[in-house]
């Protein structure tokens, strides 16, 4: 039972609508381009979307949001694309706004089977509104709830065949903490290869976290994005 | 100021002048625009530049070595330090919020005269945007901010108290403007230095917030 | 049991058993003692063992390649598979607390009439040890418990209620000893196989937890 | 200013009496030998030690614990080692038992800036008992807090000149965790290459956590541990 699969679609066939979904990169650095363009192409809509920008206008997850398939989105840096203003003056969208750090901390949470955890972060900001404060050994706290998804949409360098990944330089950021915290986890890669060939010292990713790979088709180059 | 520099010639000798505070060894995560600018004046061998997005060891690159997947926070390609290393967004936000990384040089929209800022947000504007900023505000162990003295109307933005939502409650170290530096000493600014071309007279009547001389 | 077993061939006849309960493709994490038997008896090909020092990908290792630093969590030499990765302790239990371990077989000295067990203390003894048996009881997907079925003294260790310190709330999914298996279903026990040479008189004599037959 | 510090005494002068030290391994594979044995020579009590194990009887920690410099323990699995049973009957020693994943956990908060978490581990048992314990989302968590200590005391397989840190298949364990969670991280290794001689893709510990690095003296192989 090979967890790669070639017809993109085929793949996405998991995600229903009303689903919540994490998509890996910043910006669309290591974005999962194929397989946002896949779901932009399906017929899925009220998506919760948890990812650190909702792409840029009208690229990457850019496109989803116009199309209007996004119920609401999660993350620390909407400001990256326009478009996402316009909606949520428009109440087209809802929004839930992160501390950076605590959204990745959210996902490694929620992949870490915890509850939630205390941080600083935030502490006496409008961020911190409506979130439990308490202070421990003298320090004051705010109570961040994990965070876990139906699907995760990541990228990854390489996989080898069972699922073993390995990231390219700052492409990596959300993905490992993405592939660890959804019930269903799609990666998309630039090379498979056979199990063996990657180092056991060397996997960010271990397979147990992957459900299916496939290989992307399209790129981030100097030149923007292109398929390959 | 008697010379009128231009907005670069501003940015950049905020950005010097910031560059001769820091000394090696030390890990220092600079945010968006002026803070950036510092990388280009640091002459100390032992810095190490962390940015947020995954890789501690940022130097700049050549154009012809630019990589689209090798970038810094505001997404500016970058190049990699001999000996730097890459992480994932929890890890490097662990490094943030657990202490380890010594500086952080932001920009701000306000500063009050408590020394916290506020760079996230205004008021009546979607609040679209917070990215690593509050976690670099309670992390780092020390936080410079660099920004313009004063707005575009011509008010000061060292203030008696933020007006913009603040960015954490905890107060800077260090503030540099194109007109002065000041220390934040047990929350009170203490001025302590006047950038070329300004007088003392000029940042006094453009500061609204109270410091000591 | 008319035959009498020796304390080995007991062992290796769970461990056996539970092995025909696994199938492939899964994740199995295996206690020391007779868990640790069960890969001895497994035959599918894509059945991974985690151990939870940092291992995924598990296997025997030849006396000859014996590594003193790589070992299970009994801390037994053990070989690595074609696919393994090594990871820290909090990734290790990340897989196992966040649900990402299929099966988890694990030793009891008491399992109660619900599925409950007592792995960990015993009262009147100091509290010494807990290793990863609660983290593998609340986070495995199922766990299978393999003990003798009677303690040394003759008396029956699954019971109406443990009187040893519980290790989780968390009701197993099988319990296999050297007489019978049993799936909990519902917080009740249902004896699913009698073990060659066991008899349902034999079971019901020995065990004073309530089981449908 | 090199990080490197040949004389182990002097690597571990910052260690004082009353102090918290965190010392790798998962009993003696990946615990810092050399550390131990130079910790066991110096002058310094009543010191709190947080590890997996105590090491074994008269071997790694089990010596620290003889001499009787250990106040207090915080570990998973004493049990590897009996002599600590003895002298927690007798009163000397206190003791406090996490389950393994917790102890992790905790330690990854400590360096991580969190002031605790909610987790299921342990909830209803012994272990609880005196814990805030809390649904969040319909499960019933119990609050855990972080560890932070003063010194820790690592292994590594490989340290750059900078620090930077790459482990050796389970000896890995605690140790990455460690290294981020005090003030003061002496690490020791196998073998110290230039800097750039690890690869930026595969570097464990970055090393922005690690304050001396010294080379094993005491190396643990098939026939037990041995002087190299």
């Amino acid at each position: 039972m090979s967890k790669i699969q070639h017809d993109i679609s085929q793949a996405l066939d998991c995600i229903k609508s009303g689903d919540t979904v994490l998509v890996g990169g910043f910006g669309l650095i290591g974005a999962p381009l194929t397989l946002i363009e896949g779901l932009t192409e399906r017929d899925v809509t009220d998506l919760t979307i948890v990812s650190n920008n909702l792409g840029e206008s009208g690229k990457g997850l850019g496109i989803l949001l116009n199309q209007n398939k996004i119920k609401k989105g999660i993350g620390s840096y909407f400001t990256s694309n326009r478009d996402v203003g316009d909606k949520y003056q428009n109440g087209e969208i809802e929004l839930e706004l992160l501390p950076q750090g605590t959204l990745a901390e959210s996902l490694r949470a929620g992949g870490a089977g915890l509850g939630g955890y205390y941080t600083t972060t935030g502490v006496g900001t409008d961020l911190a509104i409506g979130k439990e404060e308490r202070e421990i050994d003298g320090i004051p706290y705010i109570l961040e709830k994990a965070i876990r998804a139906d699907v995760a949409l990541i990228r990854a360098h390489k996989a080898d065949t069972l699922g073993n990944l390995v990231y390219y330089k700052t492409a990596r950021n959300f993905n490992p903490l993405m592939a660890t915290a959804a019930k269903i986890v799609i990666v998309e890669v630039d090379e498979i290869v056979e199990a063996g060939e990657l180092d056991p010292e060397e996997v960010v990713t271990p397979f147990i976290y992957i459900d299916t790979i496939v290989k992307a088709q399209q790129v981030l180059t100097k030149e923007g994005v292109v398929a390959v | 100021m008697t010379v009128q520099l231009s907005k670069s010639e501003m940015q950049h000798g905020i950005a010097k002048r910031v560059a001769l505070e820091l000394a090696g060894p030390c890990i220092v995560n600079l945010g968006i625009g002026i803070p950036t600018l510092v990388a280009e004046y640091m002459t100390e061998d032992n810095i190490y530049l962390h940015t947020e997005n995954g890789l501690l060891g940022v130097t700049d690159v050549a154009d012809e070595a630019i990589d689209p997947n090798l970038v810094n926070a505001g997404k500016l390609p970058v190049g990699e330090a001999v000996g730097a290393s890459f992480f994932n967004s929890s890890d490097s936000f662990a490094m943030i919020r657990g202490g380890h990384v010594d500086v952080a040089i932001l920009g701000a929209l306000q500063v009050d005269e408590t020394g916290v800022i506020a760079n996230w947000a205004v008021p009546g504007k979607n609040i679209m945007g917070v990215g690593g900023a509050m976690d670099l505000l309670v992390g780092a162990k020390k936080v410079f901010v660099t920004m313009s003295h004063t707005s575009k109307d011509g008010s000061s933005k060292l203030l008696k108290e933020c007006t913009y939502p603040i960015t954490s409650t905890r107060q800077v170290d260090m503030i540099f403007t194109e007109l002065a530096v000041f220390k934040v000493n047990a929350g009170q600014l203490e001025l302590v230095d006047l950038m070329p071309g300004a007088t003392i007279e000029e940042v006094r009547e453009k500061t609204e917030a109270a410091f000591t001389e």
